[in-house]
């Protein structure tokens, strides 16, 4: 599983692909009914959209190294890492615009996605997503089955007391947690230099007994091959590893951002064309082979568009529903 | 089989040990769980008897091992959670709030969080202003999360098996001087109870009516209910006949439990010992009489501790807890 | 000097502006306030103004930033830090419960934290669960903290100049859709106000009443008082007068106040965009009819979010939300 | 300064008896009342007791190295550094037993401690005089004063989310702060080993960009020479330091704790012998002088404790007081 087969990259680039077309589909839905004037609440896609333009190969080279088993959580950034983990399309693009098939049934929206067939979760609050995934491989161990869990969160968050606080349990138990830190340079619109007392968050790894691992080119081969050590770390019962991902945020830190305080030397790159450059020099597969993965994953998306954008809302009495378990439908 | 006079500590702990002896999903974290048992004993001698993997030890990083506790309840364990004093909520907030009880809605229903938070309240014996708060509205105001609060050893047995059964997040509180623990004393007559050996549940939403009368209701939780049962022994020389409403549970509150009571005897006394404002207090007034605006013959009277963070010296803690002399003027009061 | 009509974000940062030139000890505080001037632009323009000393954005740490916020108070300095949403206050709410309100306290007045809190509150724009809540009532629990909300231009300017002027700790709450920044969409009109160019104080602990009226008591803060206002437009259209309470301040909370225009028109609707239960509006029942049972002449009515976590869908949130036509419909019951 | 004289030394001595007399002469007054049932809240000294039996050398060595600028904040356990930073000790004592002429005024008791004369604060949620501490040297900062800030911790804290929050801005912001673990081996029951991932604490400093020192000896010279140091880098703007210095705790967690957990081969040793023999050895003072001082130390505390229980109980009604500044007396 750990070769870096033609297969596996082509299938790179396809989720790259999809997770790219499913938010470059949402950021054109986004702006529809907030022109000429920006606001959050208007339009068929409301509230916050933050998109992942720029993460996919995170997504996609460390979703690859799981197996489906493995548990995950994400964060309010969650649509390439739920991409790549196969959440279902359609259910999650019905959720972004509140509808009743959504994963949610429409009352998580786009930062709360759960997804329980693949054992996926995400939520909005910073860091939140650390302590649920490291109990999440407590449970597998108390319960006797294999899994690792991995919590995707921003170098932003790497500055947050529950890191710390997971990561010290981490390796103080031993547990199969791998913390993939995504570092985008940003939180918000602070470069990680200026929240940041270290270079990198991997090298913070020596204060939890964990393994640290950094990768610096946003690319989903070596991402995928420093997963593939990681979980083969905690399956080996060789505790966490914090796997720090150099990546990029192309879109902004969310839909209406202006990024006018990035420099100019701070520009980030896309890694969609060059990892397409890379497969087709490396003869993995053609140009035209390339177009038509992109073309098939914008064509699922455009059909899960449209499967969001039939589906009916849900009724406003359901709001009193799931509050509790075990009571309302 | 006979009942014995149990403790609330004692009793907590035989429903706790009953339900882990039958299901391996339920275990416990928290620190220092595994040697001491928790704050009130409620996992006593589990450390031996379950071991280290079920009774877990932990550092001192609420947020992350309360975390931890909902992603393995979101993992189909059951984890029992001993967070010693509500005071400490403040460092851990968030994973009360947004996270254990949120996810289950937040998801659609598709993702259970059933999961047990234990929590002692309360002050009383000069322990100062971070060590004797009671909170109890504060958590009681997170939509999502069940908030419960025996105050005697039958509800804290019964009460505990309906919350290790529950699927939902249940915060589980007991005042500290109600628990029968030896470091705050002797323990409180009206806390003892009959409790029957066999396993047996309390339904959550029910007050419990510690006390019958008729010319005024005093409604009372946790500790509160004991100093109103004192104050309605003393009320009963005064030939008043104070009746004592337990509330047991604020998420959900039995509001019509209450207001049967009010209707009854005409004159409410709100007993509490959190802070006055936005609380139970408030709350409890309120649902009377947006329910029954003609059920209160008499102006409502809440004894609770006042807006101020609780003083460490005793002569001052004494003036502002809502002790059964308190209690016991404010009902002469109405009944005047 | 003429007046200008603006919005509240434009009036706080008037009055935080005026202040930081005279006032060294005032700085400011949290994440992205450099480049982004606060969530409210409260800040807006400091960073090249003031310089990075002065406005310190922060790493997402906010139980470090605002602890360390503290202690520069107790220092001498006066910080102003922006926390964004309420919804984050869960993973620094020790700060507040026990250090930044409590230290006066249980210092027995030796030691001051002269500091600002801002906070932002509410939904009613898709933002879901964790970005939407309102939760004043959770902070107005806490002895020791003031915590006021102002809900329109005059008001904002002139509280932010008494926070700025206080020597405690002050929670500075403003509801999103009322402050007129633009992610928010147009200002809502009842939100903008004439406002002096000199700087003003508005005291705390004054309700500030909107709109007089004489059937109906209608009180609200933040996002509710313009929901009350639009309702009392539909309602005047019926015939009904009704009479719109600001509470403006939750700690200290006008008790008298409240009670003036409900004596008045013997009718109450409570609105509130928090949670039922446990919150502000059992407390402004409860203070009625605590101090004056026969100031009602009909059942108070409550028009808030219910104990739900704030759905994410359009439809959903919609039906949850305390607007206007719920409380002109719940004003009409009263008068039926 | 940074030299070691013997009047230093002396004064050690002298700071460790005094400390060591306070508690001694709080644990006998705290069993009043207190025996055959134990109770908390009975007796003229009510309430939870941390005492610092143990970890005199941690005040005495640190408080030495410090200027009356300088900045403390200490825990639940704080009477080694109060007594070492020369709070108040009539008023202190006043304090613990609830009185009027407390520091304050008896509304804090024995884990508030304030003595804004010295510069002193305590309080007892975990951790959390971590962040006031940076604070007031970032206030001092600001204000273009001097002053190092001190935050005493015990290893315990350590594994508080505050902790990695208050030290990544200490690194990121070179504040000049200085964080004392005081390693005592036990959180409550819990032994270091089982609530922390790595060895030292000293050793996380690397992920903050702080330095990190670590003294073994509960020896206050020692202890002395590296806080010098610490501060010493602060005051020339190089930042801050994570102090990890082990000790011990000779009393139990509080009052009441019967330490049954604590292994033979964990027995925790009494530093005062062995530095009065050191002194003496050293030619620093003779046993006669040692004794001497120590009396001396005995004799004041007990004109404290004579003071505090002269003095005279709060009104009830102060209760009411100072919730608010400049509102009630
Ligand atoms: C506790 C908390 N504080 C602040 C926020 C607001 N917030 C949302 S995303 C974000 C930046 C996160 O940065 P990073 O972790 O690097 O993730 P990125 O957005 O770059 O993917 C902030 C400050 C929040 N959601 N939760
Ligand atoms: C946030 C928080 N959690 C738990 C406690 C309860 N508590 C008080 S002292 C203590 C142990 C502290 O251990 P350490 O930091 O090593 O200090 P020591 O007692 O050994 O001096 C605990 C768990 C608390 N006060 N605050
Ligand atoms: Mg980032
Ligand atoms: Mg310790």
């Amino acid at each position: 599983m750990s070769e870096l087969t033609d297969e596996l990259r082509r299938g790179f680039w396809e989720v790259m692909t999809l997770s790219r077309a499913f938010d470059d589909a949402m950021i054109a839905l986004y702006w529809e009914g907030k022109l000429p004037i920006f606001q959050f609440g208007a339009g068929p896609l409301p509230g916050e959209l933050h998109c992942s333009n720029g993460a996919e190969p995170v997504g996609a080279g460390v979703c690859a190294a799981l197996s489906p088993d493995d548990m995950i959580t994400a964060d309010h950034r969650p649509h390439h890492v739920a991409v790549a983990r196969g959440v279902d399309l359609n259910r999650m693009a019905a959720e972004l615009l509140g509808k009743k098939p959504g994963l949610s049934q429409g009352k998580g929206g786009h930062m709360h996605i759960y997804d329980p067939a693949v054992n996926f979760a995400s939520s909005g609050i910073i860091a939140e997503g650390l302590g649920p995934a490291a109990g999440m491989a407590l449970a597998r161990r108390l319960q006797k089955r294999p899994g690792v869990a991995v919590a995707f969160i921003g170098e932003g968050a790497a500055n947050q007391g529950a890191f710390h606080e997971v990561c010290n349990m981490v390796g103080l138990w031993k547990l199969p947690v791998i913390v993939v830190v995504q570092d985008n340079e940003w939180g918000v619109s602070t470069a990680k230099s200026e929240s940041t007392a270290v270079e990198r968050n991997a090298d913070r790894a020596s204060a939890y007994a964990m393994a640290g691992e950094w990768v610096g080119t946003n690319d989903p081969d070596d991402i995928y091959l420093a997963a593939v050590r990681a979980v083969a770390r905690a399956r080996a019962g060789e505790g966490g590893t914090i796997l720090e991902l150099k990546t990029a945020r192309l879109t902004g830190h969310f839909m209406g951002d202006q990024q006018a305080y990035i420099p100019e030397q701070m520009k980030q790159v896309d890694p969609l064309p060059l990892y397409r450059a890379k497969l087709i020099r490396d003869g993995v597969m053609t140009a035209e082979e390339a177009d038509a993965i992109e073309a098939r994953a914008k064509e699922r998306m455009a059909r899960a568009m449209q499967f969001a954008k039939d589906a009916p809302y849900p009724d406003p009495r359901e709001a009193f529903d799931h509050v509790f378990a075990g009571e309302a439908a | 089989m006979s009942d014995r006079i149990l403790t609330m500590s004692r009793a907590g702990r035989e429903a706790l040990d009953w339900e882990m002896e039958r299901r391996p999903e339920i275990f416990c974290m928290g620190e220092d769980v595994f040697k001491f048992g928790g704050i009130f004993g409620t996992m006593d001698g589990f450390g031996a008897k379950y071991g280290p993997e079920r009774v877990i030890s932990t550092p001192i990083s609420e947020t992350g091992f309360i975390g931890m506790a909902v992603g393995a309840a979101m993992a189909g364990m059951h984890p029992v959670v001993d967070l010693a004093y509500i005071d400490f909520i403040g460092v851990c907030y968030n994973v009360l709030l947004n996270t254990a009880s949120k996810t289950h809605y937040m998801s659609g229903g598709a993702v259970k969080v059933p999961m047990t938070l234990l929590i002692g309240t309360g002050g009383g014996y000069n322990n100062a202003a971070q060590h004797s708060q009671c909170l109890h509205a504060t958590v009681a105001h997170i939509p999502g999360a069940k908030v419960v609060y025996p105050s005697n050893a039958y509800d804290a047995k019964g009460m505990l098996h309906t919350a290790l059964r529950d699927e939902n997040f249940v915060i589980f509180l007991t005042h500290k001087g109600t628990a029968g623990v030896g470091w705050m004393g002797t323990p409180i007559r009206t806390t003892l109870s009959e409790v029957p050996i066999e396993p047996y549940t309390v339904p959550f939403g029910k007050v419990r009516i510690c006390r019958a009368g008729t010319d005024v209701t005093i409604t009372g939780l946790g500790m509160s209910v004991h100093e109103a049962l004192k104050a309605a022994d003393a009320l009963e020389k005064d030939g008043i006949s104070a009746e004592v409403v337990d509330l047991r549970s604020l998420s959900p509150l039995d509001r019509d439990g209450i207001l049967e009571s009010v209707a009854k005897t005409g004159r409410l006394v709100v007993t509490d010992e959190d802070y006055l404002s936005f609380g139970v207090s408030g709350e409890v007034i309120a649902t009377v009489v947006e329910r029954d605006l003609s059920a209160l013959r008499k102006p409502p009277i809440r004894v609770t501790t006042p807006d101020i963070p609780i003083p460490f010296s005793r002569p001052l803690e004494q003036a502002i807890l809502p002790l059964a002399g308190r209690i016991a003027e404010a009902a002469r009061r109405l009944m005047a």
